[in-house]
């Protein structure tokens, strides 16, 4: 693994690629800029050390409540109490992470791009994975990001003319949501 | 793209059609024969698939089967219950509402523990039967039967409350169909050390008299419904 | 008895008897499916199941009709018609006997002699084809048009080889009405053979059979109402009592075809090697032969079932490569040979 | 970006072709399922899958559980085979808090999924059977899923949606009468394989149904992430088991069929050896289970309320269908904060219409069956 994390650093690292990498139990996951997505997942794909060749899913996150959750221990209800602010500006709200797998070699790696609020548009991967087209898709519907250069960015399990974004965080989890929360072109 | 794909060569069996469908009809001819036969025996169960079942109740259903629930009483028979509510709070379907009471003087043969639940109620329609509270409950006092006709005609019907849910206990005691005591699951003797600390801490706050277990995820409600009213 | 009576009770007589055959025939379908699938099959209605198909009937009847919305009137009510009736009048030349004797006058046990009782048959038999594609035309429906348009490509393509099959039957016999054909069958030849036409035409019969399975739209050739293909192809719309009569007259059509098999290959009402007509009286020897008939009847009915049930489906192009590139030119090959051995044996 | 499917097409041959809608109420659709097809006569011009007609929210649902209540909702995935699912979502929250579980734990898993799998290849066996007109198969079939479905009933009481095992271990040893059970079973199961062989195999109405129909070239497979049979149909030796053993899957002795065009015909043979496989491994499984001692812990040591800390990982392991990937990510409450379920069939099921494309409108049912899409995992 740390064998693996050395060889991506090398690959990515020298072109600037590499925003942060991060270790969770054995999944290395690399956060890229969002602008070069594409530069990086060729050279994953195509650097013979790596050869990060099969897309196994992208999917999205929603940042949401993440950091909050993160820093404060919970106070007792009732209490009304200020969540302290980290300096500098709140990171991105939304993430979008892609697995991918070595079949040669049997590694797998998550690549993460985060993506703000203000600006929903990522690179599509279709071009070098057509596995990318319903999952990225499906972020579409469930997120509202925007994959730019998929062939066919349409909803995918709502219907076409769902107003809401159903994944993200702040979508209400009783009564009819879309109806109070609407975000459809905004 | 789909591509073409060079046909295999069939054999000259295979490529007449009669030989190989001769075969298979001689098969189903062999099962024919066989089930006709069968048919003829005696008894509700003959050909071995078919249970003919409203009349042929003979079919076993496994002894920890997760049917209709039941409240049960101890070996005194004394309601188990305790009214702790961890059922309520490990139900995935958010079905079961208990109300505690306190057991009075004078009432220790009808409950076992010093709280019992003043109301017990089970929304049949939204329970899926996954058996979580059963596993959750401290004291063996609701479980799973083996009943499972369920159906009903109207949705109060499909309300089990106390008393119900005592009168399956009691039929199933009258059947012999009562599931038998849990095994405890040999763990794992010495303890790693824990990853996180468990919130086994956090004690549930007790309040005299009846208190609603209110639902696991009621907090987090109206959380999520105060931010989105900004 | 005046002629036209004794017309009249053989019509009615034989129209009550092919209906029963059909309905008996539902029930033997689903049982035996059940039975060789190892399970039970329709066992509620009645003893052992029996009276399945008189339940189905009655729902049937008191079902509903429902007229799609763009459906044509005309058309959607005539399909099922057009597909029964032929069925039905089909068997108008089919014998279903030999004879029998009442007060010194011979009947025969045939609705109509006619000398060109086969070309009356081939010809009724085609005309079914109207039935499901008018039917599934007036549907308005997708599916139901492509099991109509499936359904007369596969008619059209083997009513060829059928035709071919029996035109050497008729070389064989040297006559178009079925009643002679069958009285031919008699005997011996090659002295340990049955006269049977299955003996004569071998290939002539496989050819036959298979093509009968294509016409009756059974699997392996049931495209048109491929179920999980094309939900019921020509039939998908249709409820009711509209549906009975395509359903029925499918029965219908299979006895039909099976009383032909046997008529023209399988020695009709005779039995091997022995001539029972001479042991027995003239009215219980035409109910003998009735019986025989359609005991011979009723295994062929049983082969359809038992098909239905083992093998797969075939796929729209398949069929048509089978009927146009394997069946026909043995049908013609089948044919040339036969014209050689009678040219030869003459 | 809302394009009629009709569109996409050659705009100059428009009169001719006919838009089919087939589904989602078919009787060959599998539940939920919708294609719409474009079609010139019987031939596919276009085929868009519809989905979403199954959409309950899963992962949303996933994120406002804990971790154990989520447990009976992954059997709603692919209800085929619940606990391959159950199984995997365990597996990933084990790995984000680092739990080790016990051998024998991880044998009962390995004789359960291996069950399951059975089950579902002999649906989807059975099914493709009944889609392409053979009928009879799938009862032989299925009546020894039922027998499968009894252990699993005997095992905790559930027959389809089984809430199989607990983060950390299981919840219950294997019934008493399981060995005696399997015993019966196993000869009935190969005996009901060899007679679906000998239904179809050979039968030369099914090689021609199959053979050749919806084939797929492995680089194309990877490309669109195929995983489990029908990657390895199109030739590719690939199975998580192997690659990347999980449950102690190492120390079994099995083969990974492969086939050779990636048909119908291929995906088919792939499920039907498999089964044989998957008999094997729970002999093996059941062997080990029996050396270890009676009262061996079946379950790690776990706090009640699970609460793993903060992070995220990917677990997956091999179900009936491929790939069965959880991510799950932690915000150190006892609620996962995002899960993540990767469907195998779900990333098969987007090829469709390069699968069918050129075929019949027959072949597109055959194709629909043989890749086992279940619309619960597809929709979740």
């Amino acid at each position: 693994m740390e064998d693996l994390r050395e060889r991506v650093e090398k690959c990515l690292g020298p072109k600037g690629l590499v925003v942060a990498m991060t270790e969770c139990r054995g999944d290395l996951s690399v956060e890229v800029p969002k602008a070069r997505l594409l530069d990086v997942m060729h050279l994953l794909k195509d650097t013979p050390d790596l050869e990060f060749d099969f897309l196994s899913d992208v999917f999205g996150v929603d940042n949401l409540a993440f950091y909050e959750k993160q820093k404060p221990k919970k106070k007792p209800e009732g209490e009304e109490t200020e969540v302290k602010k980290e300096k500098g500006p709140p990171p991105p709200r939304f993430e979008v992470i892609y697995l991918l797998l070595s079949l040669k070699r049997t590694e797998r790696l998550q690549v993460k791009v985060r993506v703000a609020e203000d600006d929903m548009e990522v690179d599509s991967v279709t071009s070098i994975w057509k596995a990318a087209t319903w999952p990225e898709r499906e972020a579409f519907d469930m997120f509202g990001l925007r994959f730019k250069g998929h062939p066919n960015l349409k909803r995918l399990l709502m219907w076409d003319e769902f107003p809401a974004y159903p994944l993200r965080k702040d979508y209400p989890l009783e009564g009819r949501g879309e109806e109070r929360h609407l975000v459809y072109g905004e | 793209m789909a591509r073409p794909v060079v046909k295999k060569k069939y054999t000259l069996g295979e490529r007449i059609y009669l030989l190989e469908i001769l075969k298979g009809m001689a098969l189903t001819w062999k099962h024919f024969v066989f089930n006709v036969k069968a048919s003829f025996r005696p008894g509700p169960h003959t050909v071995p698939t078919c249970w003919q079942y409203p009349e042929d109740r003979t079919r076993e259903i496994s002894p920890v089967y997760r049917g209709l629930h039941m409240l049960c009483l101890d070996e005194k028979g004394r309601e188990k219950c305790i009214a702790c509510g961890t059922c309520a709070k490990t139900c995935p379907a958010h079905c079961i509402t208990v109300k505690k009471g306190k057991r009075k003087e004078g009432e220790e043969d009808k409950y076992a523990g010093k709280m019992y639940c003043a109301s017990f109620d089970i929304d049949l329609l939204h329970c899926i039967f996954c058996g979580l509270c059963q596993e959750a409950c401290p004291k063996e006092a609701i479980v799973l039967g083996r009943e499972f006709e369920l159906a009903q005609y109207t949705r109060e019907e499909c309300h089990l409350d106390k008393q119900k849910l005592l009168a399956n206990y009691r039929k199933a005691k009258e059947e012999g169909k009562l599931r038998p005591p849990r095994k405890a699951v040999p763990v794992v003797p010495a303890p790693p050390k824990p990853e996180v600390k468990g919130a086994s801490s956090k004690a549930t706050e007790v309040k005299k008299g009846q208190v609603e277990v209110k639902k696991a995820t009621k907090k987090a409600k109206n959380a999520e419904k105060a931010k989105s009213g900004d | 008895m005046e002629g036209w009576v004794i017309a009249i009770i053989k019509v009615v007589f034989i129209w009550v008897w092919v209906l029963l055959i059909a309905t008996v025939m539902t029930w033997v379908e689903r049982r035996g499916a059940a039975m060789m699938q190892d399970r039970l099959g329709p066992n509620r209605a009645g003893p052992f199941g029996l009276f399945q198909p008189l339940a189905d009937g009655i729902k049937l009847f008191t079902k509903e009709e429902v007229l799609p919305k763009k459906a044509h009137k005309v058309l959607w009510n005539l399909g099922p018609l057009l597909f029964a009736l032929p069925a039905f009048s089909a068997y108008a030349v089919v014998p279903f006997g030999d004879k029998i004797i009442l007060g010194g006058k011979e009947i025969i046990l045939q609705v109509s002699d006619v000398n060109i009782g086969f070309l009356y048959v081939l010809a009724i038999g085609s005309l079914a084809v109207y039935g499901i594609v008018l039917g599934g035309w007036g549907s308005n429906n997708k599916f139901s048009i492509l099991g109509g348009l499936r359904s007369t490509a596969q008619l059209i393509s083997y009513e060829v080889p059928l035709g071919l099959a029996l035109l050497a039957v008729v070389f064989v016999y040297g006559s178009f009405s079925l009643r002679d054909i069958a009285l031919a069958q008699q005997g011996t030849f090659l002295g340990f053979l049955p006269n049977w036409g299955v003996f004569k035409q071998p290939l002539g019969f496989i050819l036959y059979m298979v093509a009968i399975y294509a016409e009756a739209n059974r699997v392996p050739f049931d495209l048109p109402e491929a179920e999980s293909e094309i939900v019921a192809g020509y039939h998908t719309e249709y409820g009711s009592m509209e549906l009975g009569l395509y359903l029925f007259g499918e029965y219908v059509n299979l006895v039909t075809l099976s009383t032909l098999v046997v008529v023209l290959y399988f020695g009709a009402w005779h039995i091997p090697y022995i001539d029972i007509s001479k042991f027995l009286g003239p009215v219980s020897w035409g109910i003998v032969s009735f019986l025989i008939l359609y005991l011979k009847v009723a295994f062929f009915l049983w082969l359809f079932v038992w098909v239905r049930w083992t093998i797969p489906r075939f796929r729209y192009d398949q069929v048509m490569g089978l009927g146009w590139k394997a069946l026909i030119p043995l049908a013609l090959f089948n044919l040339f040979i036969t014209a050689l051995f009678i040219q030869l044996s003459a | 970006m809302n394009q009629d499917p009709v569109s996409q097409v050659d705009q100059e041959r428009l009169g001719e072709l006919v838009t089919i809608n087939i589904g989602p109420s078919h009787p060959a659709m599998h539940g939920t399922l919708r294609v719409i097809t474009v079609t010139d006569g019987e031939t596919i011009v276009k085929a868009e899958p519809e989905i979403g007609y199954l959409h309950r929210g899963v992962e949303k649902l996933g994120e406002n559980l804990t971790y154990h209540q989520f447990i009976p909702i992954t059997d709603r995935l692919n209800y085929c085979s619940a606990i391959p699912n159950n199984v995997s979502y365990e597996m990933a929250v084990e790995k984000l808090m680092g739990i080790e579980v016990p051998e024998k734990a991880q044998l009962i898993r390995v004789i359960m999924m291996e069950l399951a799998r059975i089950a579902d290849h002999e649906v989807c066996v059975g099914i493709l059977g009944v889609d392409l007109g053979a009928f009879t198969p799938f009862f032989y079939l299925i009546i020894q899923r039922e027998e499968i479905y009894e252990i699993f009933e005997w095992y905790n009481g559930a027959r389809l949606t089984n809430t199989f095992g607990r983060i950390g271990g299981v919840d219950a040893d294997l019934p008493d009468d399981f060995e005696e059970r399997w015993r019966e079973l196993k000869p009935n199961l190969r005996k009901a394989n060899e007679e679906t062989e000998k239904l179809l195999t050979h039968n030369r109405i099914w090689m021609d149904r199959t053979i050749g129909v919806s084939a797929f070239s492995p680089e194309d497979a990877l490309n669109w992430g195929f995983t489990g049979p029908c990657l390895r149909a199109c030739g590719v030796k690939r199975d998580l088991r192997k690659d990347e053993p999980y449950c102690m899957y190492d120390q079994f002795d099995f083969n990974i069929p492969v086939g050779e065009h990636g048909d119908v015909f291929d995906r088919y043979k792939v499920r039907m050896i498999e089964m044989e496989e998957s008999i094997k491994i729970i002999d093996q499984a059941y062997k080990l289970y029996k050396e270890m001692p009676a009262d061996a812990p079946l379950k790690a040591r776990v706090p009640k309320v699970i609460k793993p800390p903060a992070g995220e990982v990917y677990s997956a392991l091999e179900s009936p269908n491929g790939e069965l990937g959880f991510f799950v990510r932690s915000d150190g409450s006892d609620k996962a904060y995002r899960i993540r379920i990767r469907p195998p069939c779900y990333m098969i099921y987007q090829a469709f219409n390069d699968l069918v494309k050129g075929g019949m409108v027959a072949d597109l049912i055959a194709c629909i069956s043989s890749l086992n899409v279940v619309a619960g995992e597809l929709d979740r």
